[in-house]
């Protein structure tokens, strides 16, 4: 019975060494532990790059196929607003990166206050898309029974695409905006979907970190919550351009 | 004790009806047959192939004659045999296959053309004579036929199992397929795709005429005003020859024999107009913009019905001086209230003015 | 005719006290269980359920079709008991039906591990699967959805009126609880393999289910958003499906099949790692070719992602897009080839024994390359476009999935059924069920190869009545089929109390599960293998022999 | 995602390397070139460059998601299997993408 798979001891454990109170009991190590975590949540990211690819095949199809009501809804965003929120998402991003370096190096402090301000940074990003949000509905911008193409048949009647030097558009393509909405708020709707989530995590995390958690060496969660965050991150990377900033100049 | 009459009379009937194929009565049908057939025999030499190793193999090799087995690693010589002859295999099917494939979904340019509309839970016919028919279809043997299909709601789907064709309707957009009927008879018309509670119930008959019963069939069962008739009168009761007038200061371009040129687009990539085309053309105009025309035409999404369309399309498609259209405008008034002549058997299908203007 | 079988002394040998089973006790300890094995038990109790709720419903199917009208129900509720027939089997049971058992149960112990590389995820799984199936019966009980398996928009988004929305989101739950389990196969895999237990040590059966569970990750989450995007359309009216907003229901299409495509290679893969185990066993031979069909899962798991428009080819996609899906499904074809004739030459100078596992495992080969080549039928573009949405598919993948995969899902159950009990099955009627499926089998749809031919379309309620002949054999069939599936359930419930005690390894297979008691313990292994032994090491094994394994509870 | 079986640890069950910490200097660049990433994306989309102006913008998240990806993320440091999975990911995402929009580009090739 040497070197094969035989049960032959009574050993259910094989509590000869002493590990971490954290180790669970069928890794043998705790990096054995942190690789399959991390692993585990990069392929979690990978289920979430092809959740989103859905979205962007259509958003590439549509764009395509109704350029001009693309470049009119995208005028109904606000420049402004969209990049100040890729500026608070990139912040939070570099501040979850501090985060995850303060755990790794030890630094209570660095990490509460990393997580605070990704926590405020975060919650400001949902705050102004929740603006944002609400513009679009007064302006029965919403996909559905309500929605209403006058700012775009009429483009005079709307500041925003008056700013813009939108010229009126035909009734059909202007139809085509909904097409463009609806694909803005499924895919801001979905990231923002995210964000929550992750606050929610985040809230969580903080909550353990200022009660002196994650000082042992045990940090698989913060580190597994940042790649999540700058997943989110990437995500809106990727949203910024692609709905606010279709064809800016005209 | 024997078998129950009812099963015994089953049996007879099938042995007496036996068949697995259906009928051939399009040109095409023999050809897809023939690789039906192909495919049929390598599957069984595939199958019997593997049905004779495992079953030799068991037999020789059982553990009564060898109790014990053999090693082997493998043989890279015949696992290539194996990759390599059915790749080979099924890439002859795949050539074969689309080359028909190709065939049947590529209508000859001298086909007569059948517009049908699909919708829960009927299929309608309109022939360019005018003749309607609902779950029902007309047509001459040695004639190639193309229909031009299109849905009204969800998809269908209009198969003819004895011709060996098949095409999706689907909604918003027109799809082709093309067969020559051969021999004279009534075939399966069959909704295949699933599109609601009574998709089994949107069946119909093809009915292959010779060529002289077609022509009764079509003098008898019409309404006496023509696809491109009924379109003239949608042209200008939806005032579309307010601009489309041929006119040299007309505000829109001339339709005189655009069917089947090349546009430029105002965005400088060209377009064949073809049926598609059109359609898109009255229902989007404004994402198909002719170059030199400034983008004023209005849409007509919603005012026209799919028969309104496919008539539209067919008088343009016939449309081969602007003199008809300069009739028109004279007398656009009157022709909406051209009286009918009383429809044949076109299944009581109404009979207004210009059929196709969408009711509100 | 002789066996392997070499049980234990029955007047002396008992079932360990101490394993997977007795190690705790009531009901919150299987709840909360964080055991793959439990897990397992969990999943097979929950999908078998599902597989009778299923079975019941093509059984009505089956009798609404005995005459050509639609005269035992109306054709609404037709539509609903074969969609209700396609979502169960499909999503609640043919996909987790062998990677959430059999998978979860010996992938860990194949590869010498104490466990999943997440427990909590793995439970986590199985509610998230019960969710799904709970919501699919609630909407089954109030009211039904009659969308087909396939939800085509626009039909299911603006024209049917049932309950698409709580069973698109059944679905979406239940993918999520399948992503989860492929997630942990894939980790545990790469992460959790014991010393000395390389790639090419691993169990065809492993690798099988690594392919599937690439598969199941990268395609799953389409299906996901897809659904979403249905649900959002049904509820708030958003336009990306819907052609009269300029929506294209083709891309609903597009996105449906990237996912539905490889998922019906979820389904088969793992039946064919069981294949694999279950052949090599019974012919005390290492599989012919081992490389070839290892590689040749994960061909069919990467090419698997290339092919899905062969589902569309007459509905409106490019015709040049046509060809390339074409000649794409060709190629995914090949591999399949390749291991029906690994298999077969694994035969080959071995010394076989015909236990029932095996007899499943000669159906599987055999159903399967049938069901597996008029796919191919369907794949040439041509004579797709006559075949398609007829009963040909019908019998195409019932081939496939009944055929194939459940054959392949009972020859494994039986395979494992004394290390997952400690007991064996009643051998004699075990072997006729065998018989009795597949007889049954041939007999429910053979015929629908021969109906498709004639063009009857799929999901009619009533058709044509020369079609009746084919029809009424097609329910014979299924009637001997049923009671094929019914003994298994009864002699299985009857083995857990009345059946042989097994022993350890009572057919002298070589894999690590063997070598461990049966039934297992919680932990597996005492001690963490060291495996210096090669992968289907007969020899080895021989070797083992003198030290006859003994059990630790 | 199918090649990593070639370069395996054989001993994957005890990954034994130590973990490489990215520090605030790092994070500190990339953090800067995102900024300016973002501000280029902003302006670029003002300036008239025909078919060009989506191809430039999509190019800028690209390197943008990337640095991310590297450093923040970690996937520098990371074994190969990492990178490869990463890679896979994209792979597959491609496919979706791209071999759903071959149809609907070459739809407008011929009359279907
Ligand atoms: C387990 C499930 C499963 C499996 C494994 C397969 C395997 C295959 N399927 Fe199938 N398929 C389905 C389940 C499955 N299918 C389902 C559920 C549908 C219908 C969905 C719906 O519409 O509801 C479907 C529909 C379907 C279609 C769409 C038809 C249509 O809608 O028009 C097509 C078309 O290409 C197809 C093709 C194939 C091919 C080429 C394979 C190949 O992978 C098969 C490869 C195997 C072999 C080829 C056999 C082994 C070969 C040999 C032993 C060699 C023989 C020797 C010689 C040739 C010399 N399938
Ligand atoms: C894993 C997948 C799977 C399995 C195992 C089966 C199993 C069976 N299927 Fe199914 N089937 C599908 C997947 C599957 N099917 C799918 C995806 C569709 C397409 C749906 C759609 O179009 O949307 C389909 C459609 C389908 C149709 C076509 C319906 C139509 O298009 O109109 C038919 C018709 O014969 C059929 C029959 C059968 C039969 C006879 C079995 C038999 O093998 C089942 C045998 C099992 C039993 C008979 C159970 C035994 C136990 C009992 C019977 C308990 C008795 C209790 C009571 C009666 C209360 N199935
Ligand atoms: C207000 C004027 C106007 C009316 C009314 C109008 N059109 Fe047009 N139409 C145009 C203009 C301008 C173009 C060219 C620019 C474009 O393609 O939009 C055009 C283009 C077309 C084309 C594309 C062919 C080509 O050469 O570009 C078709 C077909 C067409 N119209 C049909 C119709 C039909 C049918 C109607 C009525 C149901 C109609 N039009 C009503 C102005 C009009
Ligand atoms: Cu129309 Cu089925
Ligand atoms: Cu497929």
């Amino acid at each position: 019975m040497d070197s094969h798979a035989v049960a032959t001891t009574a050993d259910a454990h094989g509590h000869e060494h002493d590990h971490p109170a954290y180790l669970r009991h069928h890794f043998v190590s705790y990096e054995q532990q942190t690789e399959t975590a991390s692993f585990g949540m990069w392929l979690f990211l990978l289920t979430e790059i092809m959740f989103f690819g859905g979205l962007f095949t259509a958003y590439l199809i549509y764009r395509n196929w109704y350029y001009p009501a693309f470049v009119a809804g995208s005028h109904q965003l606000s420049i402004t607003l969209g990049s100040f929120n890729t500026l608070l998402l990139i912040t939070s991003s570099f501040t979850m990166a501090m985060g995850v370096w303060s755990a790794e190096t030890k630094r209570h402090k660095g990490l509460v206050w990393s997580l605070i301000a990704t926590l405020i940074l975060g919650i400001g990003f949902l705050g102004i898309k929740t603006v944002e949000y609400k513009e679009k509905w007064e302006k029965h911008h919403i996909p559905g029974d309500t929605f209403s193409v006058q700012s775009f048949v009429n483009p005079s009647s709307d500041a925003e695409a008056k700013a813009a030097g939108d010229k009126p558009m035909g009734l059909d393509m202007a139809r085509k905006t909904e097409v463009y909405f609806s694909l803005y708020f499924a895919m801001t709707g979905m990231h923002a979907l995210h964000m929550i989530i992750g606050i929610a995590l985040l809230c969580g995390m903080l909550f353990k970190a200022v009660r002196g958690g994650y000082m042992d060496g045990n940090i698989a969660f913060v580190e597994n919550f940042g790649l999540y965050w700058h997943f989110v991150d990437i995500v809106w990377i990727f949203l910024f351009p692609l709905l606010y900033l279709i064809s800016r100049h005209q | 004790m024997g078998l129950s009459p009812v099963l015994w009379q089953f049996l007879v009937k099938w042995m007496v009806n036996f068949a697995i194929i259906p009928p051939e009565a399009s040109k095409i049908a023999s050809q897809v047959d023939a690789l039906l057939v192909f495919m049929t025999l390598v599957s069984l030499v595939g199958l019997v192939l593997v049905g004779l190793l495992v079953t030799a193999f068991s037999i020789l090799y059982r553990r009564d004659r060898n109790p014990v087995a053999t090693q082997i690693e493998g043989s890279t010589l015949l696992e290539a045999t194996w990759t390599i002859i059915p790749l080979g295999l099924f890439l002859v099917m795949f050539v074969w296959g689309s080359v028909l494939y190709f065939r049947i979904y590529t209508p000859p340019p001298n086909a007569m053309n059948i517009y049908v509309v699909g919708k829960q839970w009927m299929w309608k016919a309109e022939h360019p004579g005018g003749q309607h028919e609902i779950n029902s279809l007309h047509i001459p043997i040695g004639k190639p036929i193309q229909l031009t299909l299109i849905s009204q709601d969800v998809f269908h789907s209009f198969s003819i199992p004895a011709f060996r064709v098949k095409r999706e309707a689907i909604p918003g957009r027109y799809t082709t397929v093309w067969f020559e009927a051969t021999t004279p008879g009534t075939y399966h018309l069959f909704c295949t795709q699933y599109c609601g509670t009574q998709h089994s119930g949107m069946i119909g008959d093809i009915v292959v005429l010779t060529p002289e019963n077609y022509k009764k069939w079509l003098d008898s069962s019409t309404s006496g005003v023509s696809l491109a008739q009924n379109g003239e009168r949608l042209f200008a009761s939806l005032s579309c020859n307010a601009c489309h007038n041929g006119q040299p200061d007309s505000r829109g371009p001339s339709l005189a024999n655009v069917y089947g040129s090349r546009l430029t687009l105002a965005s400088g990539s060209p377009v064949l107009v073809d049926e598609a085309y059109l359609r898109q053309a009255i229902l989007n105009p404004s994402a198909h913009i002719t170059q030199g025309y400034a983008p004023i035409m209005p849409t007509y999404q919603g005012q026209v019905s799919e028969e309104g369309l496919i008539s539209l399309v067919e008088y343009i498609k016939n449309l081969s001086s602007n003199y008809r259209v300069q009739q028109t405008l004279n007398t656009t008034e009157l022709l909406p209230e051209q009286p009918d002549k009383v429809p044949g058997k076109t299944n009581g299908a109404p009979s207004a003015g210009a059929q196709g203007v969408a009711k509100p | 005719m002789s066996t392997i079988v070499s049980l234990p002394d029955q007047s002396t040998a008992r079932v360990p006290k101490r394993n997977y089973l007795t190690n705790e006790n009531g009901l919150l300890s299987w709840l909360l269980t964080g055991d793959h094995k439990r897990i397992a038990i969990l999943y097979l109790i929950s999908i078998t359920f599902f597989f009778f709720i299923g079975g019941a419903l093509a059984g009505v199917i089956r009798l609404e079709l005995l005459t050509p009208q639609s005269d035992l129900m109306a054709a609404d509720t037709y539509n609903k008991v074969f969609t209700m027939h396609g979502v169960v089997m499909i999503f609640l049971f043919l996909v987790p039906s062998v990677p959430a058992t059999l998978g979860n149960f010996l992938i860990p112990i194949m590869i010498g591990a104490k466990d999943l590389a997440f427990p909590k995820i793995n439970l986590l799984s199985w509610y998230l699967y019960l969710a799904g199936g709970a919501m699919t019966l609630a909407a089954m009980i109030t009211g039904g959805v009659d969308t087909g398996w396939t939800f085509t928009t626009p039909m299911s988004t603006h024209f049917s009126n049932t309950n698409v929305i709580t069973t698109g989101l059944a679905i979406f739950v239940a993918g999520f609880s399948s992503i989860f389990t492929g997630l942990n196969f894939i980790v545990t895999v790469h992460r959790m393999r014991a010393p000395g237990m390389t790639w090419f040590k691993l169990p065809l059966f492993v690798w099988a289910h690594y392919a599937a569970s690439i598969l199941m990750v990268l395609g799953t989450p389409v299906l996901a958003i897809t659904l979403v995007l249905v649900v959002l359309e049904r509820t708030i009216g958003i336009g990306v499906f819907d052609p009269t907003k300029g929506g294209d229901p083709i891309l609903f299409q597009h996105l449906f099949w990237f996912y539905s495509h490889p998922a019906v290679y979820i389904m088969i893969l793992p039946g064919m790692g069981v294949i694999s185990e279950v052949i090599s066993t019974f012919s005390r031979k290492r599989v012919f070719g081992y490389t070839a069909v290892a590689f040749s899962s994960v061909a069919i798991a990467v090419f698997g992602f290339f092919v899905w428009a062969h589902h569309m080819f007459i509905m409106g996609v490019s015709n040049y897009a046509v060809l390339v899906f074409s000649l794409l499904t060709m190629l995914v074809a090949v591999p399949s080839a390749i291991k029906i004739f690994n298999w077969a030459f694994t035969l080959y100078k071995g010394s076989i024994t015909f236990e029932t596992p095996m007899l499943y495992a000669f159906g599987f080969m055999g159903l399967f390359t049938i069901g597996g080549l008029t796919g191919v039928f369907l794949g040439t573009s041509g004579t797709d476009i006559h075949l398609t949405e007829t009963y040909f598919i019908v019998a195409h993948f019932h081939f496939v999935m009944v055929g194939g995969m459940l054959m392949a899902f009972l020859s494994g159950i039986h395979f494992w059924w004394p290390k997952m009990t400690g007991r064996m099955y009643p051998e004699k009627i075990s072997q006729l069920a065998a018989v009795v499926t597949f007889i049954g089998f041939n007999f429910t749809f053979f015929p629908q190869f021969l109906l498709g031919m004639l063009g009857m379309p799929r999901r009619y309620a009533a058709y044509p009545a020369e079609f009746q002949v084919l029809n009424v054999f097609s329910t014979a069939g299924a009637s001997i089929l049923g009671v094929g599936y019914l003994l298994p359930m009864i002699y299985l419930v009857w083995s857990l109390k009345y059946g042989a005690i097994a022993g350890a390894n009572p057919w002298q297979a070589t894999g690590l599960e063997w070598q461990i008691q049966s039934p297992p313990l919680t932990e597996n292994f005492t001690t963490i293998p060291v495996v210096t032994q090669d992968v289907y090491d007969y020899e080895w094994l021989e070797r083992q022999k003198e030290h006859e394994v003994t059990h630790v509870g | 995602m199918s090649e990593e079986f070639q370069n395996h640890d054989p001993n994957s069950g005890h990954t034994e390397t130590e973990q490489h910490i990215v520090g605030p200097a790092t994070y500190g660049i990339i953090f800067a070139a995102l900024l300016v990433g973002t501000a280029l994306t902003i302006g670029a989309s003002y300036l008239e460059m025909g078919a060009w102006n989506p191809v430039v913008a999509i190019l800028i998240a690209c390197i943008k998601a990337t640095l991310v990806v590297l450093f923040f993320m970690h996937i520098k440091y990371s074994s190969k299997l990492m990178k490869l999975t990463v890679g896979a990911g994209l792979f597959t995402f491609l496919i979706l993408v791209g071999m759903s929009l071959s149809d609907y580009i070459s739809r407008a090739w011929g009359q279907w």
